[in-house]
């Protein structure tokens, strides 16, 4: 059902999309939420030249797993999926796509946002910016952590109760 | 013996992707970090300060106990997404 | 820049998908959300053999992007489309598509869910289940009325502090 | 003269898509929605209950005024998406 793969190449938005809903329409969903990450050409530094992702084989495909498995228990979902790309990417790529089908729009947005807040705080992969020959290794941001604990601090499945 | 991985920043502070090492006393791994850090210059810089660690790839902390055979990895806070 | 378009024909992902991006990533856009209803084949009564949706052409439309520029003042967000399906409508269809585009994904999903919430309470389409050869108007859920009544209670951007 | 336009259920019971009226005294949707429902059963019917109200296509409550050449609208709670 659920499906998290790690992968160099390019993904389609078409072909994601319908792996998701093949499974989830005859479970009665109604309602399917995507979402996906770009590179961005800059930071605040200024202009970057692409990026670069590494990753704990074995260890980052658990954990895409077990953060399925915890969305799954925690939203009334009907299915969901994460690709991520590592290796180097250039400026405006895809580099990651979550997807959630539901009954209720509420819970397929919930569980996306909850899939992309905790997938950026404890799935093992790590990015660096290219400026020029120069790589710099992105050091993780404190909204990133707070965005995980605000589900880690609720016992409620929704976020805005 | 346990296998040592390391990533991201802490991989090329270290200068090595992996090593063995034997069991720590007491066999945990908080004492295998010490002991690491003991070893080199490099593997002192590479785990210090805000080191995540995993045991048989899950995240783990300090106190976590280690076997014959195990996985260790420590790694810099995550950047994916 | 935004777009919003009611027709009968059937829509594709990535064609929507590359329209809201084409000039979004320009704009610094890292994160693009989207929302895709589908055609449900059962109400509380039992199955249903697909929907037939009404609408105002004209009003329809006006209300349609002044939802988007509402949304684009609430929110940070660079591009957002809409696109709703009217007529007769298949069991598993594809209904209505929303997408955002932003440089920060917490504003990406709240402008979508943001966007469908209002949707659902202020554009003027009106939906009829068949069961048979019996049609039956849908009556307007009181979940969404609440739905809708979160945001304009709210002098926050944010649905959940 | 002003155009009314019926949607949904409230079409299917008014029993007719449009029509056109002169302007009510006074010249309000309130006073009009009074006038249509007086006309026949069928727009008595129609027009009861939760009915919304459009003037030239933006929602409007029973005070809104109207000019000669309006365009008003009657239909129920909203039901897309």
């Amino acid at each position: 059902m659920v499906f998290a793969r790690v992968q160099t190449n390019d993904f389609s938005q078409q072909a994601l999309y319908d792996e998701l809903c093949g499974g989830a329409v005859s479970q009665g969903a109604g309602a399917i939420v995507t979402f996906t990450g770009l590179v961005r050409d800059f930071n605040a530094q200024g202009g970057i030249q692409g990026i670069e992702l590494e990753y704990y084989p074995g260890m980052t495909e658990s954990a895409l797993n077990a953060l399925l498995t915890q969305a799954s228990q925690r939203f009334d979902i009907v299915d969901a999926g994460i690709i991520h790309r590592v290796g180097k990417l250039a400026n405006h790529a895809q580099i990651v796509w979550v997807g959630t089908a539901s009954q209720h729009r509420e819970q397929a947005f919930l569980a996306a946002t909850f899939i992309m807040d905790m997938l950026k705080q404890s799935v093992p992969i790590w990015k660096k910016e290219w400026q020029g020959d120069q790589a710099t290794w992105v050091v993780a941001k404190t909204n990133d952590d707070k965005a995980a604990m605000r589900w880690l601090s609720e016992n409620q499945d929704n976020a805005c109760d | 013996m346990v296998t040592v991985k390391f990533f991201a920043q802490v991989r090329e502070i270290a200068g090595v992707d992996s090593l063995t090492i034997s069991l720590p006393q007491p066999p945990t791994i908080a004492a295998l970090r010490t002991q690491l850090m003991r070893q080199s210059a490099a593997l002192n810089d590479a785990l210090q300060g805000n080191v995540l660690m995993a045991h048989n790839q899950t995240l783990c902390n300090g106190e976590t106990k280690l076997n014959e055979h195990d996985e260790v990895a420590f790694f810099p806070p995550v950047t994916g997404g």
